[in-house]
């Protein structure tokens, strides 16, 4: 039977690769959002199994929502790339750039 | 309660196989002349111009947008769906508030042109 | 409303008023002020005659619940060493706002607006018995300052009005800090129960320090003085006059009512490094004085110099202690008082002379002048009446307060005495030289003889400084009088170990 | 409630923008007005309700709450009247821009009676989605939606390291309602392991709350989102979302992890004095007044935090209290900026202030008493924010730390004296008169000379901010 | 069922080493074999009928060379298709490239894991097989997408994006329409959901969800890509949109799962609004009897081939609608009415009208 700790290694490890794919991303918007997808897959996963093994849905309630407010996320987030790219040209990382102090 | 996915798992495999395995079957069937003419993009008859990653209609984008949202509504009512004949009124008024405000989005979209389609 | 309170606000909503006047009446604006400043002084004299000299406790006290979550209260009142600074106060503000009548034509209201509020403002620091009312004014009357240094100043002047503004601010907030320590330690920030907090030497070490960092700079002590000459040099003649005679006093009281009485042992351990720091701002400072050529840079090292006084007279306390014989610490104590006053009226009275000079030819280098008394003889009596005060010539009221702070450093050691003593002879050096190069001597400038000597405004103003430096310097009593009472229980709360 | 109210009013007011022609589009903003100053007044009548918690134990309704939201509906019906200005300045004017703001305002409701992890989230999400909206408003504008893009990214992955936090309390916990978290925290027979992973949870949730808050080093957003977004939105989202932040805060940290206070506290106290060192220092070297105040804002977090740190009733209200005070100075600041905005014309810079005090005397005069407010120079309110902190931390016992703070305070007064110098001692290159309307120069002088007033007699607020816990 | 368990027991004696899972994958593949063979079959004489039953209406043969009335056309195409050249686009990403067609055909297949043919008749029985339904027929789109964007061409682009468009379009209307299903049946189990609809004609769904049947019926005309709806293809506009680059076995493959994702349509239908394998005849006095012998699943079959003649009647009969028409009638006609009828069943439901909502 898989166990809770597999579960939480697996998020754990879905969670690094997110997290360290955002650090080492320097060029793509869109991989940086996926990278935040991961991360939050990984939250998924940690609720999901959590809520298994307590016997307790409000885990899952959870991740139901977050899965909602993911989508909406992309969805905004996604718009405000159009965006960029209509007044950049470009989605790349480094256009991101005018905003110096 | 698990092994009931089994089968998905054998099918999914299979799925892939059969996309697979006929393609395996023609590369290893078929003959193989490659020219730089026949390898070329398709083009209604004249040399290919233009970058074939072309700039689209932003409004791919916005369906695409607008189907993440619905999609995820669509989500939310089907647990709803399930037990709405147990939940009585109480549900009934809770889903009425929620389809409420899609459809409050909705109207909003449809009067901001979103669904419009040139 | 009572008579501090009084005080305080009728100033500052004069200012306000004024404000509204605007700066389009512009007469009618100087007008009103002076008349606010005037009625502020005619109130302020009454703090005088109904003064209760025989006692150290405070005398006019307010007391109001302000912020109760920490018991802070609105809680004024003045004691020997408070009631003279606050005249001081009226009284220049008076002076300042009849210098600045003409000279001023950018936005006159606003400047004597300023000048109202700010001389409300430091009688709420010389008043103010809570610590946080006190900070609050302290640091409020920063404000004014900086935009009379920054708008009306000279060229350089946003440079040195925000070098004045961050210097005292960045001192005073170390004290904050030590007020709030004590207010957690003792659940009050009243100053009087301050007083009466025991502390443990550690404590008190750095109390001291934190406090030393917000009076010394304000005085200004020797390493962190640099501010004062910039400021002074940029600000316009009323507000090198107001920082001088006021400002720096605030320093010196904050000696006075914080550093000694709260943390006295801290003050004996550390009154000999204060003791050198006064005396390399005496001594050294005044041979820095010697070499300017510029007279308001001049004056405003020899500001530091005079002060340098105030701040040996007050240490030297403890080394002039000597049981059953509290003469000599006293001496230096009350010596210190006197010259702040002293140099209240004498520093004022030498901006505004160079203020005069300034007017007329828009100079103040020494080298632009020369023969300044064919041209305007009046001006230069009195000038050179307070080159001498200024010097310390005996008779006038600089006298006084340096002669008694070096006859209580005798007490303490008589090394002391004799590097203060030399200051005499330096201060007289530069005055005198200054003294001689613009006033005597021929006319090297042909401007110089253009100008006219003091109208009837400057005249009064200079006659009325005049007066007082001189009766100071002869009959000192009756300042000495009204805060003997107070520095004797000052004296004894310094001397009584807390620990 | 209020939220009730809110939610229906957003609705109404989307519906209703959609069907108004163009010469009405005033209706927006004056029922958007309508409607939060309904709001406040609905939260304001819960006030001194006993403490409720619904929804199984998912909303709470307390006094802080009520205090909260009525803070909130306030300064943004404040907000609206400046925002106004901007967008008819700017042509922004639209009717979405309302109902998002007020989807922000729900969203910070919730926030601040969330009592559940979940309730707690989606509030923040609320508020976060109609930021980044908010912010990408401005279309044309690369600054903006770069700002928007920033926001996103950032405020995404602190979403995601949030939820990661959530999701270890919950398993550990077993429940996701702080009333249950509290009592599983403050179970006096926690095994190690639990502690553990309590504690593992617990970096998470405070790396989460500081992104939001913008505390140093998960800022890397805010002078950009400050500098790229219209300054309306910059207005707002610098201002009230701080309180919501806080409220997330004390929900979580305090009233559900409170039992771990000694944990979260290092946290924060590092956090705390890298953001004002930090806030201050970079601060020095701006020379666009967003930026500039983008920097002062963290170095305010920091403070806000410091109260945090100190683990008691009174620290937690002085942070309170910060917070309200901030709020206080910068809607009026950037009220200052956008004051300052003609058509066509943006504002950003501070030599943009120069010769301010010529032209229009009674603004410098007001835009000197909010910068030497935030330097924290009495008798203005920012002072006794700070003082109230301070207070609080060395009666805490960190000396130190409370002397850290304030010789930042000092630096960071360099840089607000740089606008004072601006509008007083320099001469502007070309006259610039006031175009603002009577409604925006009335309510901005009012909201400068509160921070007086309220400097003045401080006392109500401070107890006020204090009997919140 | 008896003959199955039969072999079931016989598997696991005759080869006593294996352990459960082996033995329980061996049996899978064998359901999936019993299950895909004829599938294929299905694919196959399907596109034969199709091209037969077109041609009928239009008055004409149809294929009649190749075997007795044509009848080994469908196999001489798969030879053809087989022995062509895979051609790999110069441009393309050629591992995308590859991977679309397996995406597009896998989820084809993999659905039917869940279908039931007749009471008891599975491959597994998931309590949310309808979710699995949709999740995975949805991963379709990406094989189009990804087709479109490998083959690095304008056309297959511009098919890629339309098609991708108008199946999300449609997707979210499937949605909203099974959620009604849903409603009536309590269950998102296809089972279940079948098993409800017992009891005559009258019991289907189709008749208190008569519109959502017709929704359903469009929809899934538009998500096969069939006409009127084949803008995706529109070999007259972007010849052949997302298959432009695609050759031999590559392209059949989409051809393959095109065809299979029709017939899955055509079972889906049945068994949500037309009682799956429930004879017709169920509580009709005569008749009823008449018909017992009928297994279930004959009349799956029978009611699935009905909805795939109508595809072809449909393709046959109507002109193509131009894209934006489509697009229209998804959101502004088909996703109104959804919702209004969520309501509509919903507020039947609290009021328990008919025999549905008892």
């Amino acid at each position: 039977m898989v166990s809770l700790s597999d579960y939480l290694i697996l998020s754990s490890v879905i969670f690094c690769i997110g997290l360290v794919g955002i650090f080492i991303n320097r060029t793509n918007i869109i991989t940086l959002l996926m990278c935040v997808e991961l991360i939050l897959a990984a939250v998924n996963t940690n609720f999901i199994a959590f809520s298994h093994f307590l016997g307790n849905e409000a885990g899952q309630i959870f991740v139901f929502f977050i899965l909602t407010v993911a989508a909406a996320e992309v969805a905004i987030g996604l718009a405000i790339l159009t965006l960029l790219f209509r007044v950049r040209g470009s989605i790349d990382v480094d256009v991101t750039n005018s905003l110096k102090g | 309660m698990l092994e009931n996915y089994l089968p998905i798992v054998v099918f999914i495999m299979l799925g892939l196989g059969f996309g697979a395995g006929p393609m395996l079957i023609g590369y290893l069937l078929g003959p193989s002349k490659p020219s730089e003419e026949k390898n070329s993009q398709f083009e209604c008859g004249f040399p290919a111009f233009g970058d074939s990653r072309m700039y689209f209609n932003v409004r791919y984008y916005l369906v695409a947008i607008l189907f993440i949202l619905f999609d995820l509504e669509v989500a939310f009512v089907f647990p709803w769906a399930v037990v709405q004949s147990q939940l009585g009124w109480f549900g009934f008024i809770a889903i009425s508030i929620f389809l409420f405000i899609l459809v409050v989005g909705f109207i909003f979209e449809w009067k901001n042109g979103a669904l419009e389609w040139e | 409303m009572e008579l501090l309170s009084l005080l305080i606000w009728l100033p500052i909503l004069g200012g306000i008023f004024v404000i509204l006047i605007g700066n389009d009446r512009a007469d009618t604006a100087r007008w009103v002020s002076v008349a606010i400043s005037i009625l502020v002084f005619v109130i302020s004299l009454s703090l005088y005659t109904e003064f209760d000299s025989t006692t150290h406790l405070m005398q006019f006290e307010e007391k109001a619940s302000w912020i109760s979550q920490f018991n802070i209260y609105y809680h004024l009142g003045v004691d020997g060493i408070s009631m003279p600074l606050i005249i001081l106060t009226t009284f220049s503000t008076i002076l300042v706002l009849a210098a600045g009548w003409e000279v001023i034509q950018t936005r006159p209201a606003h400047y004597m607006a300023a000048f109202l509020m700010m001389e409300g403002l430091i009688i709420g620091v010389f008043s103010a018995l809570d610590a946080i009312l006190f900070y609050a004014f302290w640091e409020a009357s920063l404000i004014p300052m900086l935009l009379i240094i920054g708008v009306w100043g000279g060229d350089n002047r946003v440079y040195a009005a925000i070098k004045f503004f961050l210097y005292t601010f960045l001192g005073s907030v170390f004290m904050l800090v030590s007020l709030i320590y004590m207010y957690n330690k003792g659940g009050s920030f009243s100053i009087l129960d301050m007083h009466n907090l025991s502390l443990t030497a550690t404590e008190q070490a750095w109390i001291f320090w934190a406090f030393f960092m917000a009076f010394a700079v304000k005085v200004p002590m020797f390493p962190v003085h640099t501010w004062l000459p910039d400021a002074h040099v940029q600000a316009p003649t009323g507000g090198s006059v107001i920082l001088a005679a006021i400002m720096l006093k605030m320093g010196g009281y904050g000696f006075f009512r914080f550093s000694l009485p709260i943390t006295p042992d801290a003050s004996l351990e550390f009154s000999e490094i204060v003791i050198i720091l006064s005396l390399i701002a005496i001594v050294y400072i005044g041979f820095v004085a010697l070499v300017q050529r510029d007279m308001k840079k001049l004056i405003a090292y020899s500001s530091i110099s005079h002060m340098g006084f105030v701040t040996l007279g007050v240490f030297a306390l403890f080394l002039a202690y000597q049981p059953g014989a509290a003469e000599g610490a006293l001496l230096g104590l009350e010596g210190a008082m006197v010259q702040m006053i002293s140099h209240g009226f004498i520093s004022a009275a030498m901006f505004l002379v160079v203020g005069v000079l300034y007017d007329r030819l828009h100079s103040r280098e020494i080298s632009t002048y020369g023969g300044v008394i064919n041209s305007m003889p009046k001006f230069t009596g009195f000038a050179v009446l307070f080159a001498m005060a200024n010097a310390g010539l005996p008779g006038t009221s600089g006298f006084v307060g340096e002669f008694m702070v070096i006859l209580g450093a005798v007490q303490a050691n008589i090394w002391y005495a004799v590097l203060a003593g030399t200051t005499l002879i330096v201060g007289a050096a530069y005055t005198l030289w200054m003294v001689k190069r613009v006033f005597w001597g021929a006319i090297t400038n042909p401007e110089v003889s253009t100008m006219s000597d003091l109208n009837a405004r400057e005249f009064s103003i200079l006659a009325v400084l005049a007066v007082a430096v001189i009766a100071m310097g002869i009959y000192p009593q009756p300042v000495i009088e009204v805060m003997q009472v107070s520095i004797e229980h000052l004296l004894n709360q310094a001397l009584v170990s807390k620990l | 409630m209020p939220e009730i109210f809110l939610l229906s009013a957003i609705v109404v007011v989307l519906l209703l923008d959609l069907f108004l022609t163009k010469p009405f589009k005033q209706v927006t903003y004056y029922l958007t007005q309508a409607s939060l100053l309904i709001t406040g007044v609905l939260a304001f009548s819960l006030m001194g309700e006993p403490q409720t918690i619904i929804f199984g134990g998912s909303f709470i309704l307390d006094n802080m709450a009520s205090v909260f939201k009525v803070f909130m509906a306030g300064s943004t019906m404040v907000a609206m009247v400046y925002t106004r200005h901007y967008l008819t300045q700017h042509s922004l004017f639209r009717g979405e821009y309302f109902v998002l703001v007020m989807l922000a305002v729900l969203g910070m409701m919730v926030m601040i009676s969330g009592y559940s992890l979940l309730t707690l989230y989606l509030g923040l999400e609320i508020l976060s989605l109609s930021l980044y909206t908010l912010i990408a408003i401005a279309r044309e504008r690369a600054g903006a939606v770069e700002a928007a893009l920033k926001y996103f990214v950032l405020g995404a992955i602190a979403s995601g390291l949030l939820l990661y936090g959530m999701s270890m309390i919950y398993g550990i916990s077993g429940s996701i309602n702080i009333t249950d978290i509290a009592n599983f925290a403050t179970s006096a027979n926690l095994a190690s392991r639990e502690t553990l992973i309590l504690n593992f949870g617990l970096v998470f949730l405070v790396i989460g709350i500081a992104f939001k808050l913008g505390a140093v080093p998960f800022h890397m957003w805010v002078p950009d989102v400050y500098q790229g977004a219209p300054t309306s939105v910059t207005l707002f989202l610098s201002t009230v979302p701080k309180i919501a932040a806080v409220a997330m805060l004390v929900r979580i940290l305090v009233d559900g992890l409170g039992a771990m206070h000694a944990y979260w506290a290092d946290l924060f106290m590092v956090l705390a004095v890298l953001s004002i060192a930090l806030g201050s220092v970079v601060a020095l070297m701006q020379t666009n007044i967003k930026r500039m105040l983008a920097y002062s804002t963290i170095s305010h977090v920091g403070f806000i935090m410091l109260g945090f740190v100190t683990g008691v009733v009174s620290g937690y209200g002085a942070a309170v209290f910060y917070v309200l005070v901030y709020i206080l100075m910068s809607l009026a600041a950037f009220g200052m900026i956008i004051l300052l905005n003609k058509k066509g014309f943006e504002a950003d810079q501070i030599s943009d202030f120069k010769g301010l005090s010529k032209h229009s005397p009674w603004f410098a005069l007001m835009m000197l008493v909010i910068m030497l407010s935030m330097a924290g120079v009495p008798p203005f309110i920012g002072f006794y924010s700070k003082l109230f902190i301070l207070q609080q931390v060395i009666s805490a016992g960190f000396v130190t730390i409370a002397v850290i703070a304030v010789v930042f305070a000092v630096i960071s007064a360099y840089y607000y004296l740089q606008i004072i110098k601006s509008m007083y001692f320099e001469d502007g290159d070309t006259q610039r008169t006031i175009t603002a309307p009577m409604d925006m120069q009335l309510i901005l002088s009012i909201n400068a000379i509160l921070i007086l007033a309220v400097g003045l007699f401080p006392d109500f607020w401070m107890k006020l901010s204090v009997s919140l816990f | 069922m008896e003959l199955w368990q039969s072999f079931v027991g016989l598997v696991y004696e005759s080869i006593p080493w294996l352990d459960g899972n082996i033995a329980a994958i061996i049996i899978i593949l064998v359901k999936a074999v019993a299950l895909i063979m004829p599938l294929l079959l299905t694919v196959a004489y399907f596109t034969y009928a199709e091209r037969k039953v077109i041609g009928y209406m239009q008055l004409r043969i149809g294929p009649n060379r190749v075997g007795p009335k044509g009848w080994l056309q469908p196999i001489a195409d798969a030879l053809k298709l087989m022995t062509k050249e895979i051609i790999f686009p110069s441009k393309a990403n050629i591992y995308l490239f590859l991977l679309a067609p397996i995406l597009a055909i896998a989820p084809a297949i993999a659905v039917w894991a869940v279908i039931p043919f007749d009471e008891g008749i599975y491959v597994t029985n998931l309590d949310v097989s309808l979710l699995y339904v949709l999740a995975i027929g949805s991963i379709g789109v990406y094989g189009i997408i990804l087709a479109g964007w490998a083959s690095n061409s304008k056309y297959p682009l511009l098919g890629a994006l339309r098609s991708a468009s108008l199946l999300v379009s449609y997707e979210i209307v499937i949605g909203f329409a099974l959620v009604t299903v849903v409603m009536i049946a309590g269950s998102v189990n296809l089972n279940t959901i079948v098993a409800d609809q017992q009891g005559g004609m009258l019991n289907w769904y189709f008749i208190p969800l008569f519109p959502m049947m017709i929704i359903f019926f469009i929809s899934a005309l538009v998500e096969t890509n069939r006409a009127p709806f084949d803008v995706v293809e529109g070999e007259s506009e972007i010849v052949g949109g997302t298959h432009v680059e695609y050759s031999g076995m590559t392209f059949a493959v989409f051809f393959l799962a095109e065809y299979a994702n029709m017939i899955l349509m055509a079972v889906l239908a049945v068994v949500m609004f037309f009682g799956g394998w429930h004879s017709p005849f169920e509580g009709v006095p005569y008749l009823e009897a008449v018909f017992a012998w009928v297994p279930g699943i004959i009349w799956l079959l029978a009611k699935s081939t009905f909805f795939m003649f109508l595809y072809l009647w449909v393709r046959a009969t109507f002109p193509r609608f131009r894209y934006d028409q489509i697009m229209r009638l998804s959101w502004k006609v088909f996703l109104p009415m959804t919702i209004v009828w969520i309501f509509v069943v919903a507020l039947m439901t609290q009021l328990h009208i008919g025999p549905w909502f008892a």
